[in-house]
């Protein structure tokens, strides 16, 4: 399938949730509304003609602009097609909706893009840091991060 | 470090046969901690294994901190893995010695600028004996390494320094 | 050799204890040249060379890491329960030296000289047990524990096996006299009971395939006594650091290193005397007398040790249901197929 | 907005109840240990903490971070482009070739550039030597795991010649920096396709031998077969990728289904698991996966040497790669499954966000749903039947 006939399936029944679509780029991407990632994750990965059943990676980014991003690039293994997912998010209100729930791999990828982005998954089953110790502060591959001086009385810079 | 180290007052040729003989024991049966921590780990284990061998000089891997008497930090040490780290150290049983190999557990390595989760160096939370460069160090490096320390522990002295 | 030394001396406490260390005279030079023969036979299977650099290809290691082990420090976990935790590798090796009171080294010399010898042996060393739970327990470290228990569910295991192994060779012999199992053996390899003893032919041609079974499952239950790979489970590196010893540092630990070598011994001196003709020559009249007795021993010891060795740097290591499954499924109803077979035999 | 979460207790507990002889029940208790960060199984500074009820295991908790060496935020903050690589390399630290490769995969479809044939071709000469040198640590130490020791050692003395191949391309054991964007840092040395002939026909003997060391060995399979099966729509839900999903029985190779390089021109298979010692997608399945890549491996370098073309080892390139604005996802087949590198570029000298998603992360993910109600043994043994490298892991 396409890039223009997924967003054609995915428009018939969701119009709303779809955002935005970049359909000409290199890998064209479909943006979505952070709070009905679920839904509409469901359907990609449950309908016949999508059968999105491989959920690659899930990267956090930091835009610089306030604002924060998810982005999930989806495959399909019984169709060999791609698709690129976005969902955005204020700095100052960072929440999207979790679909480790969909995808078993997307589980441990948002752990990790809340641990250094900061993205809070809404209905995460388990949403703690995962790279970074449970006491750490802040966010660090947030654009605006300060390396602290100190950690548990370890200088850190060097 | 050991039961007897400082221990004499003076030197006389008794204390300093006993002297060499503790201290040929001691480094020639180092045995090592079995851990390892990033890349210089794999080049640790290439060392023990068949082309370098490093049982040559009776290192013998031990699993146990209780049994080493040498802990060989092979790699970058994290701000997560510090506190376990000096752990482990404090579990060895004196005399033990501690052989930092590679750039990481030096000073940082390449992580020495943005690394917000790196220990730029391991003597910061343990007191290290050799260092060896590199990254990562050859298995001949951390040889050299081990051979530096045997030197070390053959200069050790039972007598009471004096100042 | 008790008789003797109390023939000599008379009833003093001096008696008891030399004839307790005697022993020791062996067993201390047998661990020293046992670590030695494992790592540099391991090295060599493996493209390496091992110790080199201790004396002429590293035949001072033994005596260096010894030692070493004794400069260490003696540590006590804080939380352990000290005094069990200090007896344990005592009475470890108390179990399996004790048994070497039995073993009948030569001709001329055996510890004591008792009719109950297996019997005592097999007694003697699931002592060695008690002490493996002690130090598990007393640790207090969960690896540790797990490793006692394992040990210990192991061990009293494979005593059954054991057990019944051996009585195949005594209802051959009849009689529970280590020394005596050995002197019936006499006359050279045939007469060796796993080759069906000194019988008549037919008799022997029906017994062979028995008690070369019966040899077979000892030997497997005798490594398995002794927590050697493929049977290394309380020790097992991999998954449980290092079983029961993992907070033993120093001289302790080297008790129980020393322990693992002299019962590694101990396992093949009982299988050569039962079924490999103890000290006798293969050789019938050639090569006899008291010196090559004890020489016709060890070398035979000495063979299974190696043999030891040998499987363990070659074979991975058994899951502990396995193990069970092993010992009471397969090993133990093949021996009472052997025992009862062997029985019917000796009546014929 | 610094919210430190708690640890939530995700174990399932089953206490069961004893009773003594006189019905007065005892309490039992699972028992939590902690296996790691330093313990001779994990495979570098894993920790699992491990609910037991016995010896059978009732939860795991996977604790990673403990290797984090923030490869994202140094990507971000490098001069340029270039720059990355070295920390690529370190990324997964056993098979570097094929972290750089992707790495500048992702840049070179970011800026259109195409390189030359002779350097597609060293390219996968490196990365299928890598594979190879890669899954022999994996099965060495699989052994090692297994408690068998001599393999283990066996592994690294063949690894050794490949690592002299290396050595004598690019002065390096363990980490390159040797494929570049738009082609590589040097060209082969004289003498180098000889001496990786010479490699093939010496190594191919040694995975026989290995065979009958280890993984036909009637204990080693007793101790891996039917352990840990890990069914492929639980994989592949997962985003299990590489030799753990293709043990599984799933017939799915980046190399082969997203193309990339010129594998397409070499003849060579796709190893799946096919469940021959006990159910489909245990341990034994992922062994002997990595067991038959190396074969594979073996035969594809065989026909690259055979056809290794003449010419330059750099595309023309601008000086200074410098991106339009634009974001790439590229992904390669790595010893260890789908090696990914998103790429966001703002048009500047260095990466705006590089995230790289690594396959034993991901891979790791699946740990405590395959190994619940198995032994504490056969933990050991999922976990390096898995075969991850903590550098990777953590990035």
């Amino acid at each position: 399938m396409t890039a223009e006939e997924i967003y054609k399936s995915l428009s018939a029944k969701f119009g709303e949730a779809l955002v935005e679509s970049k359909l000409d780029a290199p890998q064209p991407f479909l943006v979505l509304d952070p709070k009905r990632m679920k839904e509409v994750s469901l359907f990609l990965r449950d309908d016949e003609a999508l059968q999105f059943d491989f959920c690659s990676c899930v990267s956090g980014v930091d835009y610089n602009n306030g604002k924060l991003g998810a982005i999930y690039h989806l495959a399909s293994m019984v169709h060999k097609h791609k698709i690129v997912l976005k969902a955005f998010c204020t700095r100052e209100n960072p929440h999207i909706q979790s679909v480790a729930s969909v995808w078993g791999g997307a589980d441990w990828h948002e752990r990790e893009a809340y641990d250094l982005l900061g993205i809070i998954f809404d209905e995460h089953p388990d949403l703690r840091r995962i790279l970074l110790p449970y006491d750490w502060e802040g966010y660090p591959l947030r654009k605006d991060y300060k390396v602290p001086e100190f950690y548990n009385g370890m200088k850190v810079p060097y | 470090m050991g039961l007897l180290d400082q221990r004499f007052e003076n030197s006389n040729v008794l204390v300093t046969s006993l002297e060499g003989l503790l201290n040929w024991a001691r480094l020639s049966s180092l045995w090592q901690m079995q851990f390892g921590l990033a890349c210089c780990a794999i080049e640790m284990m290439a060392a023990s294994a068949s082309n370098f061998d490093m049982m040559r000089f009776g290192v013998i891997p031990r699993a146990t901190p209780r049994q080493t008497d040498v802990m060989i930090v092979s790699g970058t040490v994290t701000l997560k893995m510090a506190s376990r780290i000096k752990r482990l150290y404090d579990q060895m049983a004196e005399p033990r010695y501690v052989i930092s190999m590679g750039s990481c557990s030096n000073c940082g390595g390449p992580y020495w600028e943005h690394g917000y989760h790196v220990l730029k160096g391991v003597d910061r939370v343990i007191p290290v004996d050799v260092y060896v460069p590199g990254c990562p160090p050859r298995p001949e490096a951390l040889l050299e390494g081990l051979m530096k320390l045997q030197e070390k522990v053959r200069k050790e002295s039972l007598v009471k320094k004096t100042a | 050799m008790y008789e003797l030394l109390h023939d000599l001396l008379g009833d003093s406490l001096l008696v008891y204890v030399i004839g307790a260390a005697l022993p020791l005279l062996f067993v201390l030079p047998f661990a020293v040249v046992a670590v030695l023969l494992e790592m540099k036979v391991s090295a060599h299977m493996q493209d390496r060379v091992a110790y080199m650099y201790t004396g002429w290809h590293g035949v001072l290691q033994p005596v260096a890491d010894i030692l070493k082990l004794l400069q260490k420090e003696d540590t006590v976990p804080a939380a352990a329960d000290k005094f069990l935790f200090r007896l344990a590798p005592f009475l470890v090796f108390m179990g399996g030296y004790a048994g070497f009171a039995a073993l009948p080294f030569s001709s001329a010399y055996i510890g004591s000289n008792i009719d109950l010898g297996v019997f005592y042996i097999l007694a003697v060393s699931s002592l060695a047990v008690i002490g493996l739970m002690m130090s598990g327990w007393a640790s207090n470290n969960k690896w540790s524990l797990f490793g006692a228990m394992r040990s210990v569910a192991q061990i009293i295991s494979y005593e059954i096996p054991s057990a019944l192994s051996i009585l195949v060779a005594v209802m051959i012999v009849g009689s529970l006299n280590l020394q005596e199992v050995s002197k019936f053996q006499e006359g050279g390899i045939q007469n060796w009971i796993v080759f069906g003893g000194p019988m008549p032919l037919l008799q022997k041609l029906l017994l062979l395939p028995f008690t070369i079974t019966a040899f077979f499952i000892l030997f497997l239950a005798g490594i398995a006594e002794v927590n050697r790979t493929p049977f290394d489970l309380p020790e097992a590196e991999s998954e449980l650091v290092q079983g029961y010893n993992t907070e033993y540092s120093g001289m302790k630990f080297a008790i129980f290193y020393l322990a693992e070598f002299a019962n590694m011994f101990l396992v093949s001196g009982i299988v050569v005397s039962l079924y490999l003709g103890g000290w006798t020559s293969p050789f019938g009249d050639v090569m006899s007398g008291p010196i090559w007795s004890f020489f016709w021993f060890v070398a035979k010891g000495m063979f299974f040790v190696f043999l030891q060795v040998w499987i363990r740097w070659t074979l991975p290591r058994l899951r502990v249901d396995q193990l069970m499954y092993t010992s009471w499924k397969v090993l133990t109803p093949f021996l009472f197929v052997c025992i009862f077979a062997v029985g019917l035999i000796l009546v014929l | 907005m610094t919210e430190t979460r708690t640890l939530p207790t995700r174990y399932v507990t089953h206490p069961g109840e004893l009773k003594t002889s006189s019905g007065r029940s005892l309490r039992t208790d699972e028992m939590i240990i902690n296996m790691g960060p330093q313990h001779p199984s994990t495979h570098g500074v894993l920790r699992l903490e491990v609910v037991l009820d016995g010896e059978i295991v009732v939860d795991v908790i996977p604790h990673i971070g403990y290797l984090h060496r923030c490869f994202e935020k140094h990507a971000e903050h490098m001069t340029n482009y270039q720059q990355v690589i070295p920390y690529c390399d370190r990324m997964d630290y056993l098979s570097s070739m094929n972290n750089d490769w992707a790495y500048a995969l992702a840049v070179e479809r970011m800026m259109k550039i195409e390189v030359p044939p002779r350097v597609e071709t060293i390219r996968v000469i490196m990365a299928e030597l890598q594979r190879i040198a890669s899954h022999l640590i994996a099965v060495g130490t699989y052994g090692i795991d297994m408690g068998a020791f001599t393999p283990f050692l066996w592994a690294f003395r063949d690894r050794e010649r490949i690592l002299d191949l290396f050595e004598m391309t690019c002065g390096a054991r363990l980490l390159y920096n040797y494929i570049w964007i738009g082609g590589l840092s040097h060209d082969l040395p004289p003498g180098f396709v000889d001496k990786a002939k010479a490699f093939c026909t010496y190594f191919k003997p040694n995975i026989k031998e290995l065979n009958d060391l280890l993984s036909y060995n009637e204990i080693f399979v007793k101790r891996t077969a039917n352990v840990g099966v890990l069914p492929a729509d639980v994989g592949i839900n997962y985003g299990v990728s590489g030799p753990t999903l293709r043990g599984s029985g799933v017939n799915w190779d980046l190399r082969r289904d997203d193309p990339y390089g010129i594998y397409d021109k070499f003849e060579w298979e796709v190893q799946v698991g096919k469940g021959e010692r006990g159910t489909l997608g245990d341990c034994w399945d992922r062994y002997i996966v990595r067991v038959r890549e190396m074969e594979e491996s073996v035969k594809i370098i065989e026909q690259a040497l055979a056809v290794l073309p003449e010419g330059n080892v750099q595309a023309a390139i601008p000086k200074r790669i410098r991106p339009d604005s634009a974001e790439i996802y590229v992904r390669t087949e790595t010893a260890r499954g789908e090696l990914g590198f998103y790429v966001v570029s703002d048009g500047t000298a260095s990466p705006y966000r590089l995230k790289a998603r690594a396959p034993a992360f991901v891979n790791l993910s699946v740990l405590p749903e395959i190994s619940r109600g198995c032994m504490l043994a056969d933990l050991v043994a999922i976990v390096g039947s898995v075969d991850i490298v903590l550098g990777e892991v953590d990035r």
